[in-house]
C-alpha cells in the first residue's frame, strides 16, 4: 500500500492532489523551487524539500533531484499532476527503474499516444475513428480527386512541404474541387519547389469534447463520460462543461465506447482523457490522449461523483477498479472557470505580483480549487492561473447562474484576474443557449469588449472612497490635528513614512 | 479644503464638508454625497448611498496619493492632486519629452537585447525582449531613434515599471 | 413575481438566503443594527437599511421597523432566515396584512405546529405516531397498571404535580410496575400533597432524526428524506448527516409519508422540517415540527441536489413544486458541523472577538457557508456560530475522511473555536461506527478530552516561532542595528511604539 | 544574547545563535535546531525542520512580548522574558496578593450585580451575572468575603479582561 506520495508539481494541483492523499491517509511530500518556499502546497505538506532554482529547467522538471528527494523521504510514489513530468515517458521509466510507484500509465502508453502519427495508426488499428485524410503525399491531380471524394467536402488541402498557409486551399463545393487542387499544386510548387499535397476532411465548426477515462492495471476500463471544452482562446481552455449542451445520450454511449476502445488500444493504466473533434452533426474523430490528470477534472468529479486523485492512487497502488461502467451515472450539471493573473483588457497581459486581499465565493454548489492567499507574490516563471472555480447545479441554466453569482463575489485585488472576462462569457447569447464551438471566443468579440458597468455616480463612489482612505491617512499620521486642518503638512508626512515602514 | 481628483482621466474637485464617524458629506464637482464609508478589511470599503450597498477595493499606488480602485465591473486609476503634487506635475513638464524610456509593465526576465547603447534604431525595431509567465513580450520603438542608454543585461530579472532602455 | 426580497436576518443565514436571490436575479436588501454595519450581509446585499441598537429585541425582532424597510425599499417579499421572528406567527400575519409576502408558512401552520399540545392533538388526528402516553392524571393503581401494560414498557412515570425528579419512577421489568406505581404516588403525595401521576413511554437510546418536507400553495406535498441529528450537546445540535446510518430504506419510507401527513394536516406550504424520536428499533414518534428552514438544510440540498431557499421563493411566489415525491432521490453522503467562536476545553464558553486570521477549508466536496472576514469582530450579542461546514462524498466513511481533512485545514485565530472539539468526535468509534443516539457527547467524554498532540519538538517549534516574530520585530524597529545587539533598548521600543500605532 | 521563554508553564531558555536569510540555528535548554522559519502571511508562519513542515498561528498577547500560538492541535501562551518583564514581575510580587479582583473573561454585558460595596458576602455567592452571546455566566466568591468596589453597573458593556468588582 502506498503510504507516502511525492507530489512533483507546484500550484492548486499539487495542493489538490495532498488534499485526497490527506483523505486516504497518506503522508505527502512536497518539492519546490527559490520562489516557492512560501507557496501553499509547501505549507499543506507533510514534508517540503528544496529543489533548485525558479526556472522549471532547474527544479521541477529536474528528474534527478526529483527522484533523489524521494528517496531520502522514503516516499513510496511519486504523482506528477499535469503539466511538468506528468506525460515524460521517461519519468515514469525512470520511476519504474528505481523502485517507486509513478502515479499515472506506462511509459509505453505516454509514448504512444505522444507521438501523433504512432497514436493516429494505432487508433485506426482499434477502429476509433480519426478525422478522415491521407497519410501519404499525393502527386497528381486525379489521385487528389478521387481521395476527396472519398473523404467527402469540406476539405482543406495542404502543401506537404507547406507552412505559413501558402499552398493551402479549404474547398467546400464540388465543382471547385480541380481547381482547388491544380492551385494549391501550382502555389506549392512555387512556394516550396514541391507540388505533393495532403488531405484532410475539414471541420467547419468543430467542438473539442473530451472523455475522461480511468482503466487499472487489470485490463479494466471504464469512461466517465464527456467535458465540453470548446470555449477556447488560442488553443487554451477557458470554459469547461459537462454535460455538453450538444451530446446526445446515444452518440454519447458510442463515444464512451470509443475512448475505452482508445485507451485499451494502449493498454492503459491510470487516469487519462481522449480527445475528439465533433462536428455539428456529432460526427466524432479521435484528435489525441492526455496521459494524465487534466485542469478541468472536478467537473466531471462533481457530476460522476467520483475523486479522480483517489482513482489514480489506488490504481498506481494495482487495486482493481471500485465500479463498472453501468454504475456510473451523471448526476446535474457543471461548469469550470479558470481565473488567470492577467489582464483581459490589455491583450491577456500576464499579471503577476502580490495578491493583496482575496474574498473566495463559496456557498451551495461552488467548489474553488486554488492556492493563493492574501500576501503571496504570484511568481512570473510559471503558469499564471491562481484558482479554478467550480459549480454544480440541477440544470445548465442553473449553473450558468450560480457561476455568474460566484464570479460576482469572487474578489482579488493587488493582481488583475480574468474574473471580469470570464463574467462577461456567462452573458453572451450563443454561451447561454449551448451553441458554440472552437470559434466562440473570436465570433462574439463583441460580446466581450469591456463593460461600462460604473455609472458617474459609482466613478463618483470609486473617487470618494480613496479620497476618503486618503484623508484618514493623514489624520492617523496626524493625532493632535482635527481632520479638517490636513493636507498641509506634507514635510511632517514625508518625514514620519520614513519611519513608518512596518 | 478642497483638492483635485483624478478618476483614469476625468478631473474632478473633490471636497469633505462634514464626517462624523463613519458618515461623511462629501462633494464632488458641486455635487454633494452623503455617505456612509467604512473600511472592514484592509483596503475593502463598504460604502453605503442612499442605503445602496456598494463595495470598493484600494491598492495604493505608486504613492500614497495614487490608488488603484476597483468597483464591480471596473477598475480605475485615482489621483489625489495637492499642492505638492501640482508642484511635481509642472516640474516633469519643464523637463520636457526629449527623453523617453523603455519600462517593463509587469515582473519579468530579460530575455535578449537587440541594440547596443549608440544604436540608430528604425521605428518598429524590436529593442529588447522579457519573458513574464511562459509568453515573451517584445519591446518596439515607434519612431526612428538612437539607444541612449541600456540599463539592464540578458538574464536580468526585471520588476513591474523598472526602466529598461533609455532612448533618444 | 417576488423581485425584490428583503432578509430580516443577520450572520451565515442572511448571506446563504442573499446567494439565492442573486442566482434568480432577485435583488436584496439587508437591514442591520449597530455592531452590523460592517457583517458580511449589508456587504453583500443591493440595500442596506439600520434599524436599531445592538440587543435584537431593539432591532432584529422589531417587525414595526422591519416592516417599515420593507415599504420603504419596495421589498415585494421577506425572508426570516432561522431565529428572530422566522416562527413569529404575528410577523407572518402581519406580512400578510400589509401585502408583504413573507418567505414561510401560514399564521394557522405556526401557530397550529407552535403549540406543543395542539400538534401533538393535531398529529394524532392525522394518524402520525407520537410518543405513547397518558393525557390526564391518573389516581389510582389499577388504572396506572391497565395503563402501562398498553403502552408497553419501559415507561417513565411521572409526578402530575411534580418537577425536580420527585414521583419520578423509570420502569423497565413488568414485575416492577406494580412497586414503581405506588412508590411514585406515595413520594408525590409526600412532596407536592397530591398523587396523581402521568405515565409516558420511555424511550432509551433516543435517536433524534427529522426530515425535511416542501409544500406548495397548492396542497402538493414532498418530503426530501431524513436527516440524523443525535449528536447534541445540551440540546444543540453539533453534527449532522444524511442519510442517517441507523435507517433502513422501509422505514425511511414510511417516516416520509408521516413526515408529509404531518405537514398535510396544517396546510403546510414552504420549507419545514418534521422532527422526530426514533428508538434503536426504529420506531418513531413525532416530536415537533420547525416551521422554517434549519440550520442543517445544507446536507439535504447536497445530497438531493435541491436549492432549498429557491424553492421557499418559487412556493411564496404561488408556483407549484416542480418535482414529485418520486423523482427525488438521495445521492451519496454528507456531513456538516457547526463552528462556533467557544472554548471546548472551558465549558464552552462563548469567544466573541476579532478574526485575526482565517483559512478557509476548500477543495472536493466541501461546502463553507460562513460570513466572517479577518478583522470582523464576532459580536457578543448574537449566537456565535461563526459558520458551517458541510462536505459531501460517495459513501459515510469518505465524507468523514473528507471533513477531518477539511477541519485539518480550517484555521481561525483572534478566537476560540469548536474545530479542535468537532476533529476529536469524528474520531470517536461509536461515531466511526454510526452507532451512536442522543447520549453520544455525554457517553463519549473520555474521546472528546483535549489532545496532547504536540509533543516537546512542537512545543519548541511553537516557542521558536514566537520567538522570531519578536526578534524580527525588534529589527524593524531598529533598522540601523544588526540583530545581535537586540533587546537592550527598551525605551527606544516604547517611544516608538506610540507612534507606531498606525 | 539569550533569552527566557515561558511556553504554558513550562520555563526555557532560548537563544539565536545565527540567522541566514530565513535560515535560523537557535537554541532551546541547549537543544540546537536548524529552521527555515517564513512569516507568510500576518501572523501565520511556516516552518521547516528537518524537511517536516508546521504551521504556526501566532496573535500577539497583552503586550509585544507574549503571544498565543497555535499549532496543528494546541493553543499555547508564550511570553517572553527579558529584562524589563523580570523587574515587572519581581514588581508584582512585592505588592502581594491581599486583593482580589473579579474580572470578565471575555466581552459582555453586566445583566446583575447582586452585592454593594462594604457587603459580607459567603462562600459560595454570586456577586455579578455577566452575559454574553445568550449565554449568562456566573462570578461567585470561592471565600468569604468584603467587597470592597464595584467598577460596573446594571447594563454596562465590558470588555475580556476588565475587572468588575475589587474583592477583601
Amino acid at each position: 500500500m502506498i503510504k507516502k506520495v511525492l507530489v512533483a508539481n507546484r500550484g492548486e494541483i499539487a495542493v489538490r492532489v495532498m488534499r485526497s492523499c490527506r483523505e486516504l491517509g497518506i503522508k505527502t511530500v512536497a518539492v519546490y523551487s527559490d520562489v516557492d518556499r512560501k507557496s501553499m502546497h509547501v505549507r499543506y505538506a507533510d514534508e517540503a524539500y528544496f529543489i533548485g532554482p525558479a526556472p522549471s529547467s532547474e527544479s521541477y522538471l529536474r528528474m534527478d533531484k526529483i527522484m533523489e528527494v524521494a528517496k531520502l523521504s522514503g516516499a513510496d510514489a511519486i504523482h506528477p499532476g499535469y503539466g511538468f513530468l506528468s506525460e515524460n515517458a521517461n519519468f515514469s521509466r525512470l520511476c519504474e527503474k528505481e523502485g517507486v510507484i509513478f502515479i499515472g500509465p506506462s511509459p509505453y502508453a505516454i509514448d504512444t499516444m505522444g507521438d501523433k502519427i504512432t497514436a493516429r495508426k494505432t487508433m485506426i488499428a482499434a477502429g476509433v475513428p480519426v478525422v478522415p485524410g491521407t497519410t501519404e503525399p499525393i502527386k497528381d491531380l486525379k489521385t487528389a480527386v478521387k481521395i476527396i471524394m472519398e473523404i467527402g467536402l469540406p476539405v482543406m488541402i495542404k502543401a506537404s512541404a507547406g507552412g505559413g498557409g501558402k499552398g493551402m486551399r479549404l474547398v467546400k463545393r464540388e465543382e471547385d474541387i480541380v481547381n482547388a487542387v491544380s492551385s494549391a499544386r501550382s502555389e506549392a510548387k512555387t512556394a516550396f519547389g514541391d507540388d505533393a499535397v495532403y488531405i484532410e476532411k475539414y471541420i467547419s465548426s468543430p467542438h473539442h469534447i473530451e472523455f475522461q477515462v480511468l482503466g487499472d492495471k487489470h485490463g479494466n476500463v471504464v469512461h466517465l463520460f464527456e467535458r465540453e471544452c470548446s470555449v477556447q482562446r488560442r488553443h487554451q481552455k477557458v470554459v469547461e462543461e459537462t454535460p455538453s449542451p450538444i451530446m446526445t445520450q446515444e452518440i454519447r454511449m458510442k463515444m464512451g465506447e470509443a475512448a475505452v476502445a482508445a485507451a485499451k488500444a494502449v493498454d492503459y493504466y491510470g487516469a487519462g482523457t481522449i480527445e475528439f473533434i465533433v462536428d455539428d452533426n456529432l460526427n466524432y474523430y479521435f484528435l489525441e490522449m492526455n496521459t494524465r490528470l487534466q485542469v478541468e477534472h472536478p467537473i466531471t468529479e462533481r457530476v460522476v461523483g467520483v475523486d479522480l486523485v483517489k482513482q489514480q492512487i489506488n490504481i498506481a497502488d494495482g487495486l482493481p477498479l471500485i465500479f463498472k461502467q453501468e454504475e456510473l451515472h451523471q448526476h446535474g450539471h457543471a461548469i469550470e472557470v479558470r481565473i488567470y493573473a492577467e489582464d483581459p483588457d490589455n491583450n491577456f497581459m500576464p499579471s503577476p505580483g502580490i495578491i493583496k486581499h482575496i474574498t473566495e465565493p463559496l456557498g451551495l454548489g461552488v467548489r474553488h480549487d486554488g492556492y493563493a492567499y492574501e500576501g503571496y507574490e504570484i511568481p512570473m516563471y510559471y503558469d499564471p492561473m491562481i484558482s479554478k472555480l467550480i459549480v454544480w447545479a440541477e440544470t445548465r441554466q442553473e449553473a450558468i447562474s450560480r457561476l455568474k453569482r460566484a464570479l460576482y463575489a469572487y474578489k482579488i485585488t493587488g493582481v488583475k484576474t480574468s474574473i471580469p472576462y470570464l463574467s462577461r462569457i456567462l452573458d453572451v447569447p450563443a454561451f447561454v443557449e449551448g451553441r458554440y464551438n472552437t470559434h466562440f471566443i473570436e465570433e462574439n468579440q463583441q460580446y466581450l469588449l469591456p463593460r461600462q458597468g460604473c455609472t458617474d455616480r459609482c466613478m463618483d463612489v470609486a473617487a470618494i472612497t480613496a479620497f476618503v482612505d486618503y484623508i484618514n491617512k493623514l489624520e492617523r499620521l496626524q493625532p493632535d490635528k482635527p481632520a479638517k486642518h490636513l493636507g498641509n503638512n506634507w514635510k511632517d508626512l514625508g518625514r514620519k513614512r520614513s519611519v513608518l515602514r512596518y | 479644503m478642497s483638492y483635485e481628483i483624478k478618476i483614469n482621466n476625468r478631473l474632478s474637485t473633490i471636497e469633505l464638508l462634514r464626517k462624523d464617524g463613519s458618515n461623511y458629506q462629501i462633494a464632488i464637482d458641486n455635487k454633494v454625497y452623503e455617505l456612509d464609508v467604512a473600511e472592514v478589511e484592509n483596503g475593502v470599503y463598504s460604502i453605503l448611498l442612499d442605503n445602496i450597498s456598494f463595495n470598493v477595493e484600494l491598492v495604493e499606488g505608486r504613492n500614497s496619493k495614487s490608488y488603484i480602485v476597483n468597483t464591480l465591473y471596473e477598475t480605475f486609476g485615482v489621483e489625489i492632486i495637492d499642492a505638492e503634487a501640482k508642484y511635481l506635475m509642472s516640474r516633469r513638464k519643464d523637463e520636457g519629452e526629449d527623453t523617453n524610456v523603455i519600462v517593463s509593465p509587469m515582473p519579468g526576465k530579460v530575455v535578449k537585447i537587440l541594440c547596443n547603447e549608440g544604436d540608430h534604431v528604425k521605428a518598429g525595431d524590436t529593442v529588447i525582449i522579457v519573458s513574464a509567465m511562459k509568453m515573451e513580450s517584445e519591446y518596439k520603438v515607434k519612431q526612428d531613434r538612437i539607444i541612449k542608454r541600456i540599463l539592464v543585461k540578458e538574464g536580468d530579472t526585471v520588476k513591474g515599471d523598472q526602466p529598461m532602455v533609455v532612448i533618444e
